[in-house]
């Protein structure tokens, strides 16, 4: 192994074989300040297109740092500084005063895209959605995947409530920032 | 690869953003923005056909972050990337991951930007091709007894430059062979502490130099050249004027430059624009490869307008697959162009870089004058990027037309809520050095210290 | 009069106003601008190195009135007047009053003016260089038999005109040689009753031409042409488009062009910037002389954007007696350049002028694109004068890539607050009959009745 | 004699024998609606500069059509349309509520220029001028002339009051409105 921290295709590599394989439940690595934790849902069926690998929706988050950030962190340049402590999870809760398409009530928060990608509303492509309107949610919940190169990043809710919008839909090219959801809050 | 690109994302911002969606409406491609969170109120984003944000303002969450630019690309399915300069531009690791993701990237493989990125492989590729070095040793020196052979050959003043340094750190400058053996073990130790690696290079220390370069164009098979920008007019190694054709050239050393940068690209298969950049020895009237920009560059427009020829265009088209049609005889480079980067700094204050709002802005206009900026009246220049904020290009029937016509639109110019290097720049122009075309890259330091 | 130019007064306003201020300014020409109250705020007031208000709005008593200008010009002790285009620019008792008070007027002779403004003279002078004509009578006919002789060898249709006519007034087009007695004898009973004056004159009238004026300029010795402009994109013989080189012309016509508008020159001695107007007929592919305008003209732009050439700079230098340098080997067109007049009406409401406040303008820019424009966010189109607010003009390396630069360029044209001509331009551009370059005079009004 | 209107070289070359003449005290002309109106102060003394015809002072009004418009009205194009009927005086008399350079009284009254052309403060050179700040003026006092292409326009006040400021000086280039002077009205 090198002794420089792993470029961008090295761990694309790793998560392509974590893709290929039906038997890797959850896998963490760590080179220098690059860490690389991937916790998949289920394992994936069926490759789609012939002749071409699946993009896989292995669920991939950066506990300490944001994979997306570190992925940027591309030699020669120096590592991407972590603007903030990313939290467990990247999802931009934004609260009700914050400009959205639709008017947000006093208690309803929005989620944003936490980076440009696709949205996936569920695990994998036909099974049943993360969640749909109406449904209650803790901060842990996984709400959907933003895929990032075939990094799929979890977004959690991290607030307590019903889901009470979807704005987007399965499969869709979201940007950053972009609003995915209305959580209400917890009275 | 093949195939006439139908979407572009343009992975920058300002105007370069801007000359790129430009240069994609007149091809008929659709031209899809990225952009951070603090350039959501630009121009190139009001004009892109789509704009996506990828990122908060910081460029490495945005313009910098290879993983947000490539996600965007296969989420929002377009088929090619044009990086601008900058930013992603020379990343031979973001080249090689469009590759892989089956995204054409616009400008040279990510082996040729690799190679030509790497200043002591560039120089090897170089004297391969033929195209003259500037003198010195041809790889790294441990022992005094080699710097001695090299410094006979080479002659005072000369360079050491440590292998592992860079940016001006590690480098010395020998006056007499008497002090070589002493300055040799003092860098070396230097470069052992800084660096963990003592060993050196030497070359020639030149004294009396212009900046001169090469614009390229090649489809791989094809290579034609633009003649040269001459970009002495330069502070502390910062390009601030840069012209075509260089005042200081006679018809010959034109054509030597001109057919080694041809060279060097035949010798690597480079594709897409690129420029050479050369050392001119106002002394010895020779000139030596330095380094090659495998991108677009700022200054890009001055060939463009001596030439007639559009060179975004062209890149769009041979990342498409097009080959070129031209000959190097339907080259014909006409009059002579000027360029004036206009940024927001105060050459009062060291240049420093003021961000703010523009509160009006006026554009020259006129027979002979472009100006590329993204910047509009009301427009915030927000303070996470670069300070260049427009380039001013006047064109002339000679050298002579093109200086007053740029003083003419330098007058006409208002950016009013800001402190620019506009007024910096006509100081310049209407120096006898300037006007006179007799200076080196010295000449913007010495001038300021006249004040 | 042989003495450099020091001071020019510019009699005009709007975008040519700018256009000679600049080419004064690049010049060290003091640049003293006369104004009417309505354009007290106008660009041009704030560019000019002084300006001078001269009357109250109407042209009559400002921009027309010939004393004012005179005695502006006589007060605040300027050399020259530039008369731009319109008002002043083509009366010959102007000229001649500034040639009485000693001050140069920049064009041609007055008596040129004179000779060249009476169309019966010009005619006249046409024929005496050698230059074609389109077929008719030589001088007025009074009978029938005259009239007979002179259809024979004009052929039908034919076109009768009162000599005292004008303006479309007491014209008549005759089908057949059956009822050309009568058709006679009727125009000359309307020409007799109207205008007090039964002669007419007879020429072929042709029904499938096109506009084409070669571009001339002269120090009275030497006599260069900068190639031709095609401006068959007309709507009521008001100009809307112009290009050069002509999508139509062969090399042999062109040439044969260029020498007939050079030898009219030398006939008459013109000096200065001159146009000389041909129809050119599609159907025999040959063309006749119309007219010379003895100013610089709307459209000069476009040569100047093929030739390189600052039109409006020799013009102020021939006038302070500089000779002309070049030779016609050294004015080469290169490319292609289009122009569209852009002009506050509304081309739903019978192209209406509305006057009105411009409450953002964003002038479109980029690689061979050029604007002369006097208008800027915030200013109010006075309803005094002509409605063009602006001309928008476009280089590419052949008419396809002018032609797709300009609608990318009317695409990032905003004029917000008043109704303008440019989205019908983008119409006129993107239709098959303006892309194929085959079409005539009439191609504009059949374009609009088919909606 | 033609029977179309004269031309302004016609009208000039009048003017000029006019000039030339020593025992002309008061021309008038008419042709259709061009008039012109010539009225000299006094014979000018000497010619100024050597093979030179001077231009002297001969002042001109027209009395009831604009001189500088009917001048204007060269051929080909049609005579110029009087915008409206001319005052005997073409100054320009600016209510105080107009704004001018210095803030005026309310009972200051502002002549402005009524052409572009040289300003005079006095008959002829050397002579005393027309009117010195303090002076009492009535409404038809000549207050100066503005000279148009050897035209001599007399300037009338047009008001009664004395004059307050003289805003120009003998010989100055004037623009069209110009302000030339103050009057302050007689209570």
């Amino acid at each position: 192994m090198p002794l420089n921290p792993p470029d961008a295709r090295e761990l694309q590599r790793i998560v392509d074989w974590v893709n290929l394989t039906d038997d890797v439940r959850e896998l963490s690595i760590k080179f220098g300040d690059v860490e690389l934790f991937i916790s998949r849902d289920r394992q994936r069926p069926a490759v789609q297109a012939p002749g071409q690998a699946a993009a896989a929706p292995a669920a991939v988050a950066a506990p300490s740092a944001p994979s997306t950030a570190a992925l940027a962190a591309l030699p020669p340049q120096a590592a991407a500084p972590a603007v903030s402590p990313a939290p467990v999870t990247p999802a931009s809760v934004v609260p009700a005063v914050a400009a959205s398409a639709d008017e947000l009530a006093a208690d309803e928060v929005l989620i944003k895209a936490p980076m440009v990608g696709t949205y996936y509303a569920s695990p994998k492509p036909g099974s049943p959605a993360f969640v749909a309107v109406g449904d209650t949610v803790s901060a842990e919940t996984v709400l959907c995947i933003v895929e990032v190169m075939k990094l799929m990043n979890n977004v959690e809710a991290q607030v307590e409530g019903t889901v009470s919008r979807i704005l987007v839909h399965d499969n869709q090219a979201v940007e950053y920032g972009q609003p995915l959801m209305v959580i209400k809050r917890q009275a | 690869m093949a195939a006439p690109l139908k979407s572009v994302l343009i992975a920058n911002r300002g105007e370069i953003a801007l000359r790129i969606i430009r240069a994609c409406k007149e091809l008929s491609i659709r031209s899809v923005l990225v952009y951070s969170e603090a350039d959501a109120d630009s121009l190139p984003v009001k004009l892109a056909d789509q704009a996506i944000c990828i990122g908060p303002p910081q460029a490495a969450l945005s313009y910098r972050n290879a993983s947000a630019v490539i996600s965007a690309a296969l989420a929002f399915k377009v088929d090619a990337i044009h990086p601008g300069y900058g930013f992603l531009s020379e990343n031979a690791d973001f080249a090689a991951l469009c590759e892989e993701e089956g995204i054409v990237f616009i400008g040279p493989s990510s082996e040729v930007i690799r190679n030509m990125g790497d200043k002591i492989e560039a120089k090897k590729i170089a004297r391969r091709a033929g195209v003259p070095t500037v003198p010195g040793s041809v790889g790294a020196i441990a022992e005094y007894s080699e710097a001695l052979a090299v410094a006979s050959e080479v002659g005072y003043p000369l360079l050491i430059k440590a292998a592992a340094g860079g940016g001006g750190r590690g480098m010395r400058v020998v006056q007499r062979a008497e002090t070589l053996e002493k300055d040799l073990s003092e860098i070396m130790s230097e470069a052992e502490v800084a660096f963990g690696d003592p060993s050196v290079y030497i070359e020639r220390y030149l004294t009396d130099i212009r900046h001169i370069e090469i614009q390229v164009i090649s489809d791989g098979t094809t290579t034609l050249h633009l003649g040269e920008r001459d970009c002495t007019t330069q502070r502390r190694n910062q390009k601030l004027i840069e012209e075509s054709p260089s005042p200081v050239l006679d018809a010959e050393l034109r054509r030597g430059l001109a057919l080694a940068a041809v060279a060097l690209c035949q010798e690597v298969g480079y594709r897409n624009a690129g420029t050479i950049e050369f050392v001119f020895d106002n002394i010895e009237r020779t000139y030596y490869f330095i380094e090659m920009n495998t991108r677009i560059q700022v200054e890009h427009p001055v060939s463009e307008e001596v030439s007639g020829i559009d060179l975004i265009k062209l890149q769009l088209q041979i990342a498409g697959g097009i080959p070129l049609t031209m000959t190097q005889d339907d080259v014909v480079i006409r009059g002579h162009a000027i360029e004036c980067r206009i940024n927001a700094e105060d050459p009062d204050r060291g240049f420093a870089p003021g961000p703010g709002t523009i509160s009006t802005f006026r554009q020259p206009g006129g027979f002979g004058v472009r100006m590329d900026t993204h910047i509009e009246t009301g427009y915030t220049i927000p303070p996470f990027y670069d300070s260049m904020i427009g380039k001013l290009i006047c064109w002339g029937q000679n050298r002579d037309e093109a200086i007053v016509r740029m003083i003419r639109a330098l007058d006409e110019l208002v950016i009013d809520g800001v402190i620019t290097t506009a007024p910096f720049h006509k100081k310049i122009l209407e120096s006898a050095e300037f006007t006179s075309g007799d200076f080196n890259t010295a000449f913007v330091a010495e001038f300021m210290e006249r004040g």
